[in-house]
């Protein structure tokens, strides 16, 4: 031993000057160096990682704010019980109404103009949006309100609301058909006299969809509620299952081919693409099972099918990181396997669980893909739901599936329209994994 | 329970025109809403061939005709009955960025010798040489050739192709070349005009026109390939081109002067008229004069309505629930 | 409630009858044969103790006992053990239910992450052995009393367990483990990383669990292992060299590698 | 309405059955639970367990069964006279449905008497119209036969209903019977209970094999189908990916795989590195008060919907990377769609799913690792790297297997970001397409639905399976093998 | 390497270089205050025992004098330790090299979850103390050796660290932490799970650590401090009661505690 050691370490002599702790050797300040960078490493992926977060929330808020607002037109009309009749005997009833509200606006342009040019009723309409139906649902519901004057608040068509933002200059206009650079001059006049306001649009949180030429009545509330029961499907279902399957994969299932055929299984089912799983949602559930089309239940089965490999390969990844002592000290004082795991290792895992299901659920709010073979992405203006299995069975569509129709619409407003979405999207999004965060705070511990 | 709603799907394409007549239907009738799901002609076809009853839908969306395969699955299925309802044209525009090079005049042929894989040259077929529009065509700006079509799902494809690349092939008597004097059979010869390069000139869009504009975003020199009622609501930033000297516009098209475009179709299973509540009268809303006529909210988007006639036909044939064998 | 029996027990230590009993036992890890044939007879109301070189099996051995065995992937048993009469590798026992009669101490203290109150609470918790708080809390106190670490923690009973001294996390897994009441305590190395003062309360302990229980207690003290067992066992490379009354073995062994591993000689 | 009564009913008998099963348990000893095998909840939970649990099957079954059982027995009364020449069965039967269901809600409102639904006839009423009343809406007037079907559905499902009903809770009653008698102090209620428990347990895991079979069938079918007009040689062999709509189309997968695995392989490298270095900073080196910021700030970027980055890498990364590797420099890429493009917006996406999780696992490695190393003088960053990372390997292995399954599933990005080009290079700057992409191009696209080009969607979905499943394999392989050193 | 200083440096024990320095140290856990007001200097090239009753703060003590309480978040220090007349919590103090210098050996042993080889290997590696995979394993038997455990474990260098027994973990601890041949070693109830023999291989190669080094063991054995050491300190309750010659604690102490403490009065 001590020849053979003598000449691995010759630092060591009896006399030797011991290493001062405050100047720092050459070793040293080299990892040191390397810990400087290592963390600089970890400094600079978190940074990269908030920095694509901002920018990526910097141009969704760039581009979806103005989602929020409106131009309107206020105006006050008076509609004869003949008017009523007439527009209530047409096929096209709403437009009836529009065409009733287009004069009203013509006239009074032509009254108060200065005579010389007459206001053609064509590009009263063209600045316009859709405003049928709101003038014909409130008649529809106050046939009293027949012969007096009404006040009526409805939106103006979103390129004036593009032309007001800033988005649209008058060159610009040269070729458009929907509204014209003369129209403008209408415009500004509607804006002085202060019948043009900018307004925040509640449709658009809580309204349903709307056509493609009537992006002024485009909302997404009904698809939040949509989203809503899905991801309630999805959360009731894919938790509880997927922290079950875990434990008995991870804690009790022997370990076989069986399992090891279950855990190949199950971290592929994670890398089938999503719209895969709307053939079978749609083989399944549908046709199968006959469950209707178009249904948040159908769509919540889908998602929570997709979900399940995320929740189950985190699971059973942080049961493996709890320590075995734990499950020998529970298993020493008499407790079963099942005490053991509930009582103890569960608490542990907790954290990455919780982790597992944000993302989860997470990746499942936001998908589209899915949806697309089980009937919710498309036109599915429904409204509300009048209870929870209403909510779950009627068609209904769902924000990403909202947003993803929108975006894929011709009109730019519907762009922004999607982009708007995606912040209502994010704020669910956050709001539903609030609750999970601060959970999972609660159970971060380390010994 | 029993399913309230009309439920239909198919073609993106012509889901737009379906969205403004649900919501105008849901708004002016008793019948709930109908639901109209995207995914596109195929998938809207086969789900509509997957038999009859409640849990299937009752109308498919198609940017084409359906093909004799189809109605062999769908009779095979049960769907023996079918109503076919033409609702107008769809007119195929080729469009850039309003702030690029001046593209404002385009021929097939133009299109042909700037996209083809292989041109004929001295007897032979050579990779296409041309980098540039201008050498093309001398009188198109002098950028790179960067255009960007309809991917292969797309039913506007095959327009793209038939009229615009097959049809300048043989403008530019290249097809003759290839028949005549390189001894190709017709079917290859066609093949080989409306085989398209790979080499990056020309990209395949598989999304919506929405991403053929994000990508002229992002590549001023690009041209693209775009829906009427696509480009005439963003003529704010695109700039359309003619195509054999005509302007793109509804009028144009109805006359057959435009020479791209191809029409638009939805199918109905007759079994379910009767069945499901406000069925019928969906369709009858849809090819309304007031509807799908050149006044229609539908024209005013950007369909190309039907000519006169062709309106009364298909609204008879709706009133008389003609189905499609029934009128060969 | 062991207290209560005190008197009446007493006078029956020294009989013999047997708690425990095993008969050609082999473990292995993998291919790694750490228990070699081991054939031994554990007396009820007795304390025996393991003896033996670091690494010899005495706690694979212990762990044998209540199988505690079962939770390591790669260990094997092979031959029998029974308590009471009943092989315990049978398949109808219960695991669950022979740990609990069965407790024991691990040779590193392995606390629950909670608070020290429920690291002890937890086990009769799941026994029922409390029918309320108020009684509950009479057998936490109990425990930690006779685990000898009572006061130090009275004031602290919230505070997390893996907070404590070694020595402190000891006897809490100690009283851990007595308040579960088993019949057999199964004690690794249980005074290690006690002071004196400390270890001859634990000692003190298992002179009263003896009363009623059977003890086995591993230990590296020769001074210990004569102080509180009756009966030891010595073992080497995972054999059962010798077993007999402690006194024996420690003035009389009848192998020569005992003799010379209590004086000291073989490790 | 019944069935939440009846829902509540077995509820509440679940509820009375663990009250009397503790109490029977308990008064047994006397109140003295040591004396029973189990802890008195026990004893409540196993008589709960068999009340609820044979209850529910038995409800869930019927609920299911019963519509088809009716449907069945109606139908086979319409057979013969009233299926209307140009009509099937099933369309008949949902007027049937529609008009039973309609009649209920009449009486429900109360526009209709029990009776008269029971007595109604097409003679004498206008049936849609009395209905229409109610607010159902009916797509066409009421034959006799139809009407006398929907009042024989009715009936049949009344008497359905009342049956489930009664049998339903007299099944509970009888295993509240049962589990109650069992309640001796004896019995091993635990292990009764926790039996329960792990055959739920049991089920759970057995969602996941039913998932992988309806995939595959869901699958199956029509890839042969597609084998059966497409050679499967050119399919697995072929070089070439250019559908078309003449037919002659050239459906080659391996560009598709390629691109598919090039792409995820861009992705990993820029989730895995950013995502492991967050992680640990996340865990080792961020206060606390950073740490709850960042983290849960981090697991947004897996909620951003993916065609926020399909856009962010057409818009935003293509045009950066075309001006540092374009033509104006070193020439490498021609367009701002490429391999690359869409890698880089993938990988951003997958920083959360390798950060977080890897984030709770490397917590959850024990302190005493960290103080024995650093023990011995290590750095805070030889600790992570050669003590905290190996120990925590794998549920870090785990969540990058997450992430790379993600990549291999994603579309939206590849559609934007990759460009559609099929084809095989070894350029990341070209563009290039995924199996993901191009299912689901095929699949939602204008080609005839019985034609290759749209059967081959379903055969790209069963390939990418069953490779992601031999890649799968051959990580569990790796990660035994590796594992085994460890514990 | 030890070795061959040995007759020189022989002489020089008792010499009075004091290594580490302490001066009113306080640390508190959160708001439990766990060291009161200890002033202690602890010589070079001498083994100090630390004794005291269980919780008394002896182990976190140790933990001061190379700042591993550092690692625990609701630790707090106060007051001055000086190693070689340098303050080891000045600002410029890098505590990788003050762990570098002052190794440790845990209380409860906690091998990595690698290889025998690569647990010891581990600190010679990041030190740099091997020029090529030859010498490292040299360095790696040797420390084995030193540690007691090379016979046990060389035929399995490979298998991993976590699956020996207790005694065995400990020893490999011992040698893990000799390996990095750090000046002062701080060992906490090292030999707590050894039997008789291994313990007295431990002490021989404390003896031989301190020709060169500065030693500082915690034991709760009287015997074992007596053994080994020439200076001991005794706490009690967080305070230092008593700090002297080691012959001169055990044979006349100056604090009845420390006298009742080690004739076995209190704990
Ligand atoms: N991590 C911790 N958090 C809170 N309190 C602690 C922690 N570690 C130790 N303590 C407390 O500080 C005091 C001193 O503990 P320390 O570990 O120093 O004791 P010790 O002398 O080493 O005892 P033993 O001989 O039992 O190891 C004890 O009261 C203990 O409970
Ligand atoms: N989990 C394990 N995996 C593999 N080998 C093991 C494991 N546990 C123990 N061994 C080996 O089995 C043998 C017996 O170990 P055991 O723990 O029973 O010893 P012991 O007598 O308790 O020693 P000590 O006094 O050091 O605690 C040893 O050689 C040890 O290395
Ligand atoms: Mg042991
Ligand atoms: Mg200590
Ligand atoms: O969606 P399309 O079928 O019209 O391309």
């Amino acid at each position: 031993m001590t020849d053979a050691t003598a000449g691995a370490t010759p630092a060591v002599d009896p006399g030797r000057k011991s290493k001062s702790i405050i100047t720092t050797d050459d070793n040293t300040r080299r990892r040191n160096r390397a810990e400087k960078r290592f963390q600089y490493y970890g400094i600079a992926a978190i940074g990269v990682g908030v920095f694509f977060l901002l920018a990526l929330t910097f141009s969704i808020l760039r581009s979806g704010l103005p989602a929020f607002t409106e131009t309107a037109v206020s105006l006050e009309i008076n509609l004869s019980q003949e008017q009523f009749d007439e527009a209530e005997s047409k096929l096209l009833k709403t437009g009836a109404y529009e065409q009733l509200f287009v004069q009203a606006l013509q006239q009074q342009l032509n009254a108060e103009g200065e005579g010389d040019v007459e206001v053609e009723e064509d590009a009263v309409g063209r600045i316009m949006g859709n405003v049928g139906s709101e003038i014909r649902e409130f008649y529809l519901a106050n046939q009293d309100q027949l012969g007096a004057p009404v006040t009526f608040n409805v939106p103006a068509s979103s390129r004036v609301d593009r032309y007001l933002n800033g988005g649209l200059s008058r060159e610009s206009l040269a070729e458009s058909k929907f509204l014209t650079p003369e129209d403008l001059d209408i415009v500004d006049r509607l804006v002085e006299a202060g019948t043009l306001t900018n307004v925040i649009d509640w449709d658009f949180i809580t309204g349903t969809d709307s056509g493609v030429d009537n992006p002024g009545g485009a909302g997404l509330g009904a698809s939040v509620i949509g989203s809503f029961f899905m991801m309630l499907v999805v959360l009731v279902l894919s938790l509880p299952i997927g922290v079950a399957a875990s434990i008995y994969l991870e804690e009790f299932a022997p370990q076989n081919k069986l399992t090891d055929f279950i855990e190949v299984n199950i971290s592929n089912l994670a890398a089938v693409p999503s719209i895969v799983y709307g053939i079978l949602g749609l083989a399944v559930f549908i046709q199968f099972a006959g469950l209707p089309q178009s249904a948040p239940l159908v769509g919540g089965l889908v998602l929570t099918l997709m979900t399940l490999p995320t929740i189950i390969i985190s699971t059973r990844a942080s049961l493996k990181s709890v320590p075995p002592s734990i499950r020998s000290a529970a298993l020493g004082v008499g407790a079963s396997k099942m005490q053991s795991v509930f009582h103890h290792v569960l608490p542990l895992a907790m954290p990455g669980i919780l982790t597992g299901t944000i993302i989860g659920l997470a990746q499942a709010l936001g998908e589209t893909a899915p949806l697309l073979l089980i009937g919710m992405v498309g036109y599915v203006a429904r409204g509300y739901p009048d209870g929870i299995v209403s909510g779950l069975m009627d068609p209904n569509s769902a924000m990403p599936a909202q947003i993803y129709t929108w975006a894929a619409r011709s009109d730019p407003a519907f762009y922004e329209k999607a982009w708007g979405g995606i912040i209502i999207l994010l704020v669910f999004l956050l709001a539903m994994n609030a609750l999970a965060i601060i959970l999972r705070r609660k159970f971060e511990r380390r010994w | 329970q029993s399913r309230e709603n009309v439920q239909i799907a198919g073609s993106s394409t012509v889901l737009p025109y379906a969205t403004i007549v649900a919501e105008a239907f849901g708004e002016n009738t008793d019948f709930p809403t109908p639901v109209v799901e995207s995914g596109g002609s195929s998938t809207g076809l086969s789900r509509f061939c997957e038999g009859v009853g409640e849990g299937t839908i009752d109308v498919a969306n198609a940017s084409r005709a359906i093909r004799d395969g189809e109605v062999e699955t769908c009779a095979s299925n049960g769907v023996e009955e079918i109503i076919e309802v033409r609702i107008g044209y769809d007119g195929i525009v080729f469009a850039s960025q309003q702030s690029g090079p001046e593209f404002t005049a385009f021929e097939p042929s133009d299109w042909y010798q700037a996209l083809a894989a292989n041109l004929p040259q001295d007897g032979e077929m050579a990779s296409n040489p041309n980098s540039n529009w201008s050498d093309v065509n001398g009188d198109l700006p002098d950028v790179e050739i960067s255009a960007f079509i309809p991917g292969t799902r797309h039913g506007t494809r095959e327009v793209f192709e038939e009229n615009v690349l097959l049809a300048g092939c043989e403008e530019t008597g290249a097809y003759d070349a290839m028949v005549n004097d390189m001894g190709m059979s017709e079917d290859d010869a066609e093949a080989a005009c409306m085989e398209v390069r790979t080499d990056g000139a020309s990209v395949d869009i598989d999304g919506d026109y929405t991403e053929t504009l994000a990508r002229l975003e992002s590549n001023p020199d690009g041209v693209g390939v775009f829906g009427l009622a696509f480009y005439e609501n963003n003529t704010d930033t695109l700039k359309v081109a003619t195509m054999s000297g005509v302007q793109p516009s509804t009028e144009t098209i109805a006359s057959g002067e435009y020479p791209v475009s191809r029409p638009l179709f939805f199918y109905i299973k007759k079994a379910h008229i009767g069945v499901i509540p406000g069925l019928k009268e969906y369709a009858q809303f849809f090819m309304a004069d007031e509807i799908a006529g050149p006044d229609g909210p539908l024209s005013n988007y950007g369909l190309v309505s039907l000519p006169e006639g062709e309106l009364d036909e298909v609204q008879q044939r709706i009133e008389n629930e003609t189905t499609m064998d029934s009128q060969s | 409630m062991y207290d209560a029996d005190h008197n009446r027990t007493e006078n029956r230590v020294g009989q013999t009858d047997i708690k425990i009993s095993a008969k050609d036992v082999q473990v292995y890890y993998g291919t790694n044969h750490a228990i070699k044939d081991v054939s031994v007879d554990i007396q009820d109301k007795t304390v025996t103790a393991f003896i033996g070189p670091s690494g010899c099996g005495k706690s694979t051995f212990l762990r044998c006992i209540n199988r505690m065995n079962d939770t390591i992937d790669i260990a094997r048993m092979e031959g029998l053990i029974e308590i009471d009469g009943e092989n315990i590798y049978d398949k109808r026992v219960d695991p669950v239910q022979l740990r609990a009669k069965v407790g024991m101490v691990f040779q590193k203290p392995n606390p629950f992450p909670k608070s020290i109150y429920d690291n002890v609470a937890y086990g009769p918790k799941i026994h029922g052995l409390a029918k309320n708080k108020a009684e509950l809390d009479e057998i936490v106190e109990t425990a930690l009393r006779r685990g000898a670490i009572w006061d130090e923690v009275k004031d602290r009973l919230d505070a997390p367990g893996t907070g404590l001294s070694g020595g402190q996390q000891q006897r809490l897994c100690i009283a851990r483990a007595v308040a579960t009441e088993p019949e057999v305590l199964l004690m690794d190395e249980p005074c290690s990383a006690l002071d004196p003062i400390a270890t001859s309360q634990v000692e003190e302990l298992i002179d009263e669990l003896k009363q009623n229980y059977s003890v086995v207690i591993v230990t590296h003290s020769m001074q210990q292992a004569a102080r509180v067992s009756q009966k030891t066992a010595f073992f080497h490379l995972g054999n059962l060299v010798e077993y007999d009354d402690t006194e024996k073995i420690f003035t009389n062994p009848q192998d020569s590698r005992t003799e010379s591993y209590i004086t000291g000689r073989i490790g | 309405m019944s069935n939440t009564l009846l829902a509540l009913i077995v509820l509440a008998l679940g509820a009375i059955g663990y009250v009397i099963g503790r109490q029977r348990a308990l008064k047994a000893t006397d109140g003295d639970q040591r004396k029973l095998h189990s802890l008195p909840s026990y004893y409540g939970t196993n008589v709960l367990l068999k009340t609820m649990v044979p209850a529910f099957l038995l409800m869930l079954v019927w609920l299911l069964a019963q519509p088809i059982v009716v449907d069945r027995s109606v139908r086979a009364g319409l057979q013969d006279e009233s299926v209307r020449q140009d009509r099937s069965v099933s369309l008949v039967m949902t007027d049937v449905r529609r008009v039973a269901n309609g009649l209920g809600i009449a009486v429900e409102q109360g526009v209709m008497s029990r009776d008269e639904a029971r007595s109604l006839d097409t003679q004498s009423t206008d049936v849609r119209a009395r209905l229409g009343e109610a607010g159902v809406a009916l797509g066409s007037d009421v034959t006799p036969a139809v009407l006398e079907a929907a009042q024989q559905y009715r009936g049949l499902s009344g008497t359905g209903d009342i049956a489930r009903f009664a049998l339903v809770v007299a099944l509970a009653l009888a295993g509240l019977g049962w589990g109650v008698r069992e309640s001796t102090p004896s019995f091993r209620a635990r292990n009764s209970v926790e039996r329960g428990i792990k055959s739920l347990l049991i089920l759970a895991s057995c969602i996941a094999i039913l998932t992988t079979i309806g995939i595959v069938l869901s699958l199956v079918f029509n890839t042969i189908e597609f084998f059966r007009i497409y050679p499967a040689r050119d399919f697995f062999l072929s070089t070439t990916w250019s559908p078309s709509f003449g037919g002659g189309s050239e459906l080659g997968i391996l560009p598709l795989l390629w691109g598919t695995l090039y792409i995820s392989l861009i992705a990993l490298l820029v989730a895995v590195p950013i995502g492991l270095f967050a992680a640990v900073y996340l865990s080792e080196y961020a206060s606390k008060r950073v740490r709850s910021v960042a983290k849960p700030a981090i697991e947004i970027l897996a909620g951003i919907p993916t065609i926020v980055y399909g856009l962010f890498a057409l818009l935003t990364i293509g045009p950066l990377l075309l001006r540092v590797f374009g033509d104006d420099t070193v020439g490498w890429m021609d367009g701002g769609t490429a391999v690359m493009t869409a890698g880089l917006a993938m990988g951003i996406m997958l920083i959360p799913f390798v950060s977080s999780l890897s984030d709770d696992v490397i917590n959850a490695v024990p302190q005493a690792m960290r103080d024995g190393s650093y023990g011995l003088g290590a750095t805070q960053s030889e600790t992570i790297k050669q003590v905290i990372l190996p120990a925590a390997l794998p549920g870090i292995v785990g969540a990058i297997l997450l992430a790379a399954s993600r990549a291999i599933g994603e579309t939206m990005i590849v559609v934007l970001g990759a460009g559609a080009a099929a084809r095989l290079s070894l350029n990341p700057f070209e563009a290039m397409t995924t199996v993901t992409a191009k299912i689901v191009s095929q699949l939602t696209g204008d080609a005839d639905f019985s034609s290759a080009e749209a059967l081959v969607a379903f055969a790209l979905g069963m390939t990418l399976f069953v490779v992601t499943l031999g890649l799968n394999v051959l990580a569990l392989y790796i990660v035994r093998k590796y594992r085994e050193q460890y514990e």
